[in-house]
C-alpha cells in the first residue's frame, strides 16, 4: 500500500539551532511506528512540522501525494491529520463530551444561519454529533466524563479523552505525543490495546511518540529512532533492540 | 414554543392593559400639612462633582428657611438625588423623584446636557422645575408651563462677557481658548455670537482640555495672533494654569473669563496679584465674595455645612430659593402645583439680596436674571465694572 | 445504553429551557406593578443585557481582554440617532443598521487581534480606540452634534409610539429576547464550541480542523453587532445621544458587569447585568458615596466569586451550568 | 524660537507622563500585571501631600517625602492583600481588581474632598529662567531636576546593585527565582510599592501646578500608557523614551497642527506604533511558544 504520509529530506531551523537535518520518514495506514530517542532528539518538533506549526527550512511533507508543507495547521487537519499535544491539549473549562464534540467539528454539517435560526437540520446534525461522541466515550468506558470540567480531572483521564478527541473524526493519520505519561500500568495495557485496535480494524496510520520502552515494543510494529535531530535507525522492534547505532546514542557505547 | 402557545391570549391581555393605563401625578403631590417635598438633584460624584456646591449652597438655605418658621406653616423638606452629570443616572433621578418620592417640585441641576435629557421627563409630569445651575438657555426656553430658570442662562452671561469687551477702546481683535464641553459652549458660544454681530470674528480659537497641566501651545498661538482681548471659557484649574503661562510667554492681552471662576479663589491659585491684574468675570454676586451684602449668605451656608468652602458655586442657587419662597408665601395654605406656577409668573424685578440682577418670570419668559454685572480688579481689590476702565 | 443520554439528564435539562422560556413571559407583568421610575431602571436593565451578552462574546467566550464595548456601543447609539434625528428614519429601521455600524466596528478590533496584539497590548489599543472614537463625536459638529450631542423623539416601533417607559419596555423585552435566544443558539453548536475552544488552547483548536481566524472575527463581529444593537436601545431609552456617556467610567461598569455576572455565562451576562443596575438604585440614600461602594463591592466580588454570580447558581442548580451543546 | 519653546514645555510635562510610564512599567516587569488603576494612585499622591502640606502644616520636602513612602505602603498592600490573592482566578481579573482599586480610591477622596478644587500653596517661587529668548519656568527646572536624579537613581539601583540584580532575576523568570530562594511574594509587594511611590512622585509634582480634584488621575493613565506603548511595552528605558516623545510630540502637534489634536495624540501615538511597530522602539517581539 502507497505511503499514506512521506517526509523527504526535511530540515527545519529555530534561530541557527538545527532542529531537524534531512528526516526522511513515512507512515502506512494499519502500522504503528513509534519515534523514539533521547529529549531535544527532534521528535516532537517532527509532528510540529508534520502538523504545520513549525515552517520547514528545507524538503517536503506530502500526504495521499500532495504537498501540506506550509499549509496552515487547521487546513492540514482537514486534510484528515490528527494529533495530541505533549503538554495537554484539552479545553480545560469544557466538559468530556465537548471536547470531544469540538474534535467533531469539520463533521457536523450546520450552516451559520442553520444554527442562528435553530432549523430543523442544524439541530439534527448537532443531535448525532452528541449521540457519536456519548458512543466514542462509552466505547473507551469513560462516558461517566461526559459532563465532567477536564480541569478537574486525573492526568490519565484527560489522556483518554484526548485521544477520543483525537479518533472522534476517523482521521486516516494519528500522531501521538508521549500519550502513555502519567498513566497507571493497567490503563497502559488498555492504551496498548487501544492502539492496536484502531490501527488495526480502521486501518488508521499511527505515530507514536514515547519513551516507555516497553509499551514501544509492545505496540510498535516499525521503531524509528532519532538522535541530534536526524534519523539514526528505522526498522522492526527485534533489530532495533540490537543495531549498534541505537545503541551508541542510548549507552554511549556498542 | 408549543407548550407556551395556549399562553398567548393571556399575554396579549395583560399587554394591551399595561399599556392603556398611564401614570398620573396629582397636582398637589409632594404636599402634607406640615410639609413641602422638593427634589434636590446634584451632580455629587463624577466629573462635574465641583458644581454640587451650588445646590448644597441651596439645601443650607432651605434649612435655613424652616428655622424661620418655614412657610405658612409647613417646613420644606429637600429630598437630594445624585446623577453625576450623567444623563442615565439623571433620568433615574428625575423618575425617582416624581413618581417614587412624589416631590412638589424640583430645584436643581448643574450639568446642561443632562437637564435637557430630563427635560421631556419634567414636561410630561408637568412638575414645577427651577434650574439651580445649568447655564444652557435651551432648557428653558421657548418657555413651556413649568420649567424656570433661577440663575442667568449663558446667553446673559456671553452678551454681558461680549459687551464688556467691546467697551475696551480700540478693541478689534479678539481670541477664545475653552474646553471643548457644553458646559464652556454655553459661555463662549453666546459671546461669540454677540462679538460676530459686531463684525468682530475671532483671529484664533484655541482648546484646552480638562486635566492639562500645561498651556504652552495654547498661549503661544494667541501670542502670535496678538489679540486684544481673550474670552477663556475655562474651569477654576485650568484657567489658573492658563493665566500663569501667559504671563510666563509675555502675553499681556485682558482676559474675560466665565462666572465659573471668582477673583478671590484665582488668585489665591495664580499666587500673584500681577497674573490676575487684567483678569475679568461675570459678576453674577450682589458684592464680592467676601463682601458686606453677602455675609448673611455665607454665614446660612456655613450654619448648615461648616466645613464647606465658599466659591464661585456656593451661593449662585441661593437666589432662586429665596424667590422660590416668596413665590410659595404668595401661594397661602392650599397650595398646589398650578397655584405655585402661577404665582411664579408674577415675580417682577424680585431682588433675592444675593444676586446682582433681579428675578422676572412671565409665562414668556423664563430666563429669569436678565443683568449680569462683570468685576475685575482695580487697585488690588475685586470691583464690579460698569464698562471697560469704569466703576459701577 | 450504547451512547444514549441518561434519561434523568434529559428531564434535568428541560427544567433550564423552560426556566429560559419561563423568564421572559412573567417579565409580561412587570408593567402592572412598577411606576415609571422603577420601569425605566428595568429597561435600563434589558439594554445592559444585550451589552453585556455582546461583551461577555469577547470577554469570557473569546477570552480576549478588549477594552472596546463602550465605542460599540457608543457607535451603535450614535448610528441609530443620526438616522433617527437627522435622516427622520423610524426607531425599528434604526436598529440593524445600529448593529451593522457595532459589528463593522468590531471586524476592525478583530482584524488588530488577529494581527497577534492581545491581552494587555489589545486592552491598551480598544482603549485608545474607544476615546478617539469619543473625539470624533465632540469634533464631529454637523453629525453628531458635538457637546450638545443629538436628541431622539418620537420613537415608533412598527407603529407603536414608544413614548411611555411601558411601551419601550414590550419592544425591548421583545428585540432582547430574541436576540438572546439567538446568541444562546450560536453558543450551543459547534460555533459555540469553537470560540470557547480558542480561549482555553486556541494552538490545539486549529489542531481539530477549526479555522481560528475566521471564528475570532465571528465573535468580535457578533459582540459588536449586539452591542450596537444595544447602543439604539440606549439612544431610544434616554432620548438622548452624548459623548459624556461613553467614556471610561461606563467602561468599567460594562467590566464589573460581565465579571459579577460570570465570565463566559450567557446566563450570568443577565445576572450580571440585574446586578449592577438595580444596585446603584440602592446607593441613592447615599449620596456622593456611589463610587466607593462600587469600588469596594468589585474588589469583595474578586476576592471571594471571582467566577461570578452564575458560577454560584450553576453550584446550587447544576441545570443552569452553560453548556455549549444541545440535545433537543 | 516657537518650535523650542514648545519642546521645552514638552520635555517638563513629558518628565511627567516618563516618570508615571515608568512607575506602570516596573509593576508590569515584576508582577505581569499592568495597573489600570495607576492614575488613582498619581491622585492619591497629590492629595496625601496636600493634606500633609495644608492641614498638617508640614515643609513641603518633609510631606512629599512621607506622601512617597505612604504610596509606598498602599502599593505594597494592595499588592499582598488584593492582587496575591486573585493569582489563581481568571487572568482578566487582574486588570479589574486594578480598576476597583482606583475607582475606590477615586470614590473616597471624592467623598471627602468630592466639591473642592484644592489650591497648593506655591512652592518654587523663584522667577523664571531665560535662556535668551526661551522661558525656563521653576516648575519646569523642578520636574526635571527631580526626573532626572529619579531616573538616575532607579537605573542605578536596577543595574548597579546586587537589590537590583534580584529585581532582573524576577523580571526574567520567576520561577526561577523562587528556586534560588527570592522570596517573590514579598518582592512583588516591594516593586509595586516602588511602582506607587514613583507614582506619587509624579503626583507631588503635579500638585503644585495643577489644581487638586478626585479626578486627576484619569488622564495620566492613557498618557502612561501611550508612553509605554511607545517606548516598547515593558522596556524600562523605552518608558521614559516614551514619555518624553509623547510631551514633546503633544506640543509640537499643538503648536503646529491644532490645539484641538493634543488630547489625542496619545491615542494616535498608541495606534499607530500597534499598526506599524508592536514591539515599540526599545521593546522585544513577544514570541509565542508552541
Amino acid at each position: 500500500m502507497a505511503a499514506l504520509l512521506q517526509l523527504a529530506g526535511v530540515n527545519v531551523q529555530f534561530a541557527g539551532l538545527q532542529a531537524l537535518s534531512n528526516v526522511d520518514l513515512s507512515a502506512r495506514g494499519g502500522e504503528i511506528k513509534a519515534l523514539i530517542g533521547p529529549n531535544g532528539a527532534g521528535k516532537t518538533t517532527l509532528f510540529n512540522a508534520i502538523s504545520g506549526y513549525v515552517p520547514i527550512a528545507a524538503g517536503s511533507i506530502s500526504l495521499n501525494g500532495s504537498a501540506i508543507h506550509g499549509l496552515a495547521p487547521h487546513a492540514i487537519a482537514a486534510r484528515g491529520v490528527r494529533r495530541t499535544f505533549q503538554n495537554g491539549g484539552l479545553f480545560p473549562e469544557l466538559t468530556g463530551l465537548e471536547n470531544v464534540l469540538a474534535g467533531l467539528h469539520a463533521r457536523i454539517d450546520a450552516s451559520f444561519a442553520g444554527i442562528l435560526f435553530g432549523t430543523r437540520a442544524s439541530r439534527a446534525a448537532e443531535r448525532d454529533a452528541v449521540a457519536r461522541a456519548r458512543r466514542l466515550l462509552d466505547g473507551l468506558g469513560v462516558s461517566h466524563l461526559a459532563d465532567v470540567q477536564v480541569n478537574t480531572m486525573s492526568g490519565g483521564q484527560q489522556r483518554t479523552i484526548e485521544i477520543v478527541r483525537a479518533v472522534a473524526a476517523e482521521p486516516p493519520l494519528l500522531l501521538l505525543d508521549e500519550p502513555a505519561v502519567g498513566l497507571a500500568p493497567p490503563v497502559r495495557a488498555q492504551l496498548v490495546e487501544l492502539i492496536r485496535r484502531l490501527a488495526g480494524e480502521t486501518g488508521i496510520a499511527v505515530l507514536l511518540i514515547e519513551h516507555a520502552i516497553d509499551l514501544v515494543m509492545a505496540a510498535a510494529d516499525v521503531i524509528a529512532v532519532f538522535n541530534g535531530g536526524a534519523k539514526i535507525a528505522e526498522g522492526p522492534p527485534a533489530a532495533i533492540r540490537t543495531d549498534p547505532a541505537v545503541l551508541e546514542a542510548y549507552l554511549g557505547h556498542a | 414554543m408549543k407548550p407556551f402557545v395556549h399562553l398567548l391570549r393571556p399575554c396579549i391581555a395583560i399587554v394591551a392593559y399595561a399599556l392603556a393605563t398611564t401614570a398620573s401625578a396629582a397636582d398637589t403631590a409632594g404636599i402634607t400639612d406640615t410639609a413641602i417635598k422638593i427634589g434636590v438633584m446634584a451632580p455629587l460624584t463624577g466629573s462635574g462633582s465641583s458644581y454640587s456646591k451650588a445646590e448644597i449652597g441651596l439645601d443650607a438655605y432651605y434649612k435655613w428657611v424652616n428655622d424661620q418658621g418655614g412657610v405658612n406653616g409647613r417646613k420644606i423638606e429637600t429630598v437630594l438625588e445624585d446623577y453625576a452629570c450623567d444623563s442615565t443616572k439623571g433620568i433615574a433621578a428625575v423618575k425617582k423623584l416624581i413618581h417614587q418620592d412624589k416631590v412638589f417640585m424640583l430645584h436643581g441641576n448643574s450639568c446642561s446636557a443632562v437637564a435637557m435629557a430630563i427635560k421631556p421627563v419634567v414636561l410630561e409630569a408637568g412638575i414645577p422645575w427651577v434650574i439651580a445651575h445649568a447655564a444652557n438657555g435651551a432648557i428653558s426656553s421657548p418657555a413651556t408651563k413649568n420649567i424656570f430658570h433661577g440663575v442667568p442662562v449663558g446667553k446673559t452671561m456671553g452678551l454681558a462677557m461680549g459687551r464688556f469687551v467691546m467697551t475696551k477702546p480700540g478693541v478689534a481683535k479678539v481670541a477664545v481658548i475653552q474646553h471643548t464641553d457644553d458646559w464652556a459652549k454655553s459661555y463662549c458660544g453666546p459671546a461669540m455670537e454677540f462679538l460676530a454681530s459686531q463684525s468682530i470674528k475671532p483671529v484664533v480659537e484655541v482648546a484646552l482640555e480638562r486635566g492639562q497641566t500645561d498651556a504652552t501651545a495654547q498661549t503661544l498661538r494667541i501670542k502670535q495672533a496678538n489679540p486684544d482681548f481673550v474670552i477663556a471659557c475655562l474651569y477654576e484649574a485650568e484657567t489658573a494654569i492658563f493665566l500663569k503661562d501667559a504671563k510666563k510667554f509675555g502675553l499681556n492681552a485682558p482676559v474675560m473669563g466665565t462666572a465659573g471662576t471668582d477673583l478671590e479663589n484665582t488668585l489665591k491659585r495664580v499666587g500673584d496679584l500681577d497674573t490676575v491684574a487684567n483678569y475679568f468675570v461675570p459678576h453674577m454676586y450682589a458684592d464680592n465674595l467676601d463682601g458686606p451684602r453677602l455675609k448673611r449668605f455665607v454665614d446660612i451656608l456655613k450654619k448648615y455645612y461648616p466645613s464647606e468652602s465658599v466659591t464661585a458655586f456656593s451661593l449662585i442657587s441661593m437666589g432662586g430659593g429665596a424667590a422660590v419662597v416668596e413665590a410659595l408665601k404668595r401661594s397661602g395654605r392650599d397650595l398646589s402645583r398650578e397655584k405655585f406656577i402661577a404665582e411664579l409668573d408674577k415675580t417682577r424685578d424680585f431682588d433675592t439680596g444675593v444676586l446682582a440682577g433681579r428675578i422676572t418670570w412671565t409665562a414668556a419668559d423664563r430666563d429669569g436674571v436678565k443683568e449680569v454685572g462683570i468685576a475685575g480688579f482695580v487697585s488690588g481689590k475685586p470691583t464690579v465694572l460698569k464698562a471697560w476702565g469704569q466703576r459701577l | 445504553m450504547n451512547g444514549q443520554t441518561p434519561q434523568h439528564a434529559l428531564a434535568h435539562r428541560a427544567l433550564g429551557t423552560r426556566v429560559f422560556y419561563a423568564a421572559p413571559l412573567l417579565a409580561l407583568v412587570i408593567p402592572l406593578f412598577a411606576n415609571p421610575y422603577t420601569q425605566f431602571i428595568v429597561n435600563l436593565t434589558l439594554v445592559y443585557v444585550l451589552v453585556t451578552v455582546g461583551f461577555n462574546l469577547v470577554l469570557g467566550n473569546l477570552g480576549q481582554l478588549a477594552f472596546a464595548n463602550t465605542a460599540l456601543f457608543g457607535i451603535g447609539a450614535y448610528t441609530a440617532a443620526i438616522l433617527m434625528a437627522h435622516a427622520g428614519w423610524p426607531f425599528w429601521a434604526a436598529i440593524p443598521p445600529a448593529g451593522a455600524a457595532g459589528a463593522a466596528a468590531g471586524f476592525l478590533a478583530s482584524v488588530t487581534a488577529l494581527r497577534g496584539i492581545r491581552n494587555y497590548y489589545l486592552a491598551i489599543v480598544t482603549l485608545a480606540f474607544g476615546e478617539l472614537l469619543r473625539w470624533s463625536y465632540i469634533h464631529g459638529e454637523a453629525l453628531s452634534g458635538g457637546t450638545d450631542g443629538l436628541t431622539v423623539r418620537h420613537a415608533d416601533f412598527f407603529g407603536i409610539a414608544l413614548e411611555s417607559e411601558t411601551a419601550r419596555f414590550y419592544v425591548f423585552l421583545l428585540i432582547v429576547t430574541v436576540i438572546v435566544k439567538a446568541v444562546s443558539n450560536l453558543m450551543r453548536s459547534k460555533i459555540g464550541r469553537a470560540i470557547v475552544a480558542i480561549r482555553d488552547n486556541e494552538l490545539a483548536t486549529a489542531s481539530l480542523a477549526i479555522p481560528t481566524g475566521r471564528y475570532i472575527v465571528l465573535a468580535f463581529t457578533l459582540s459588536g453587532f449586539v452591542v450596537g444593537i444595544a447602543g439604539s436601545l440606549f439612544a431610544v431609552l434616554i432620548g438622548q445621544v452624548i459623548p459624556e456617556s461613553f467614556g471610561l467610567i461606563e467602561l468599567i461598569l460594562h467590566f464589573a458587569m460581565v465579571l459579577v455576572g460570570g465570565l463566559g455565562s450567557l446566563f450570568g451576562s443577565v445576572l450580571g447585568a440585574l446586578a449592577l443596575t438595580a444596585l446603584p438604585e440602592f446607593f441613592r440614600p447615599f449620596p456622593g458615596l456611589y463610587e466607593m461602594f462600587f469600588g469596594g463591592l468589585l474588589i469583595v466580588f474578586l476576592l471571594i466569586q471571582p467566577r461570578g454570580l452564575s458560577a454560584l447558581c450553576a453550584k446550587r442548580w447544576p441545570a443552569l451550568r452553560d453548556r455549549y451543546y444541545r440535545e433537543r | 524660537m516657537f518650535f523650542l519653546q514648545l519642546a521645552l514645555s514638552g520635555l517638563a510635562q513629558g518628565a511627567i507622563y516618563a516618570l508615571v510610564a515608568l512607575s506602570m512599567c516596573v509593576v508590569y516587569r515584576a508582577t505581569t500585571v499592568v495597573n489600570f488603576g495607576h492614575g488613582d494612585l498619581v491622585m492619591a499622591g497629590a492629595f496625601v501631600v496636600y493634606l500633609l502640606v495644608v492641614l498638617a502644616g508640614l515643609p513641603f520636602p518633609a510631606s512629599a517625602i512621607a506622601a512617597v513612602a505612604l504610596l509606598f505602603i498602599l502599593g505594597a498592600l494592595i499588592e499582598i492583600g488584593l492582587i496575591e490573592r486573585i493569582k489563581a482566578g481568571p487572568h482578566i481579573g487582574f486588570a479589574l481588581m486594578c480598576i476597583a482599586v482606583g475607582y475606590l480610591l477615586r470614590g473616597a477622596a471624592r467623598a471627602v474632598w468630592g466639591r473642592e478644587v484644592l489650591p497648593m500653596p506655591r512652592v518654587f517661587d523663584f522667577p523664571p529662567v531665560m535662556l535668551g529668548e526661551l522661558v525656563v519656568t521653576a516648575d519646569a527646572l523642578v520636574i526635571f531636576s527631580a526626573v532626572g536624579v529619579l531616573l538616575m537613581l532607579f537605573f542605578g539601583l536596577f543595574y548597579r546593585t546586587s537589590a537590583g540584580r534580584i529585581m532582573q532575576a524576577v523580571c526574567q523568570s520567576e520561577r526561577g527565582a523562587a528556586l534560588v530562594g527570592i522570596n517573590v511574594r514579598a518582592f512583588h509587594g516591594v516593586m509595586w510599592g516602588v511602582g506607587a511611590a514613583m507614582g506619587a512622585i509624579g503626583g507631588v509634582l503635579v500638585a503644585p501646578l495643577t489644581l487638586l480634584h478626585p479626578g486627576l488621575g484619569a488622564g495620566f493613565l492613557i498618557k502612561g500608557f501611550a508612553a509605554m506603548t511607545l517606548g516598547g511595552f515593558g522596556s524600562l528605558g523605552g518608558a521614559v523614551a516614551g514619555g518624553l516623545l509623547l510631551g514633546v510630540a503633544e506640543q509640537w502637534v499643538g503648536g503646529y497642527v491644532s490645539t484641538k489634536l493634543i488630547d489625542i495624540t496619545a491615542y494616535l501615538v498608541i495606534i499607530l506604533v500597534l499598526a506599524l511597530r508592536p514591539s515599540g522602539l526599545f521593546g522585544q517581539a513577544v514570541a509565542e511558544r508552541v
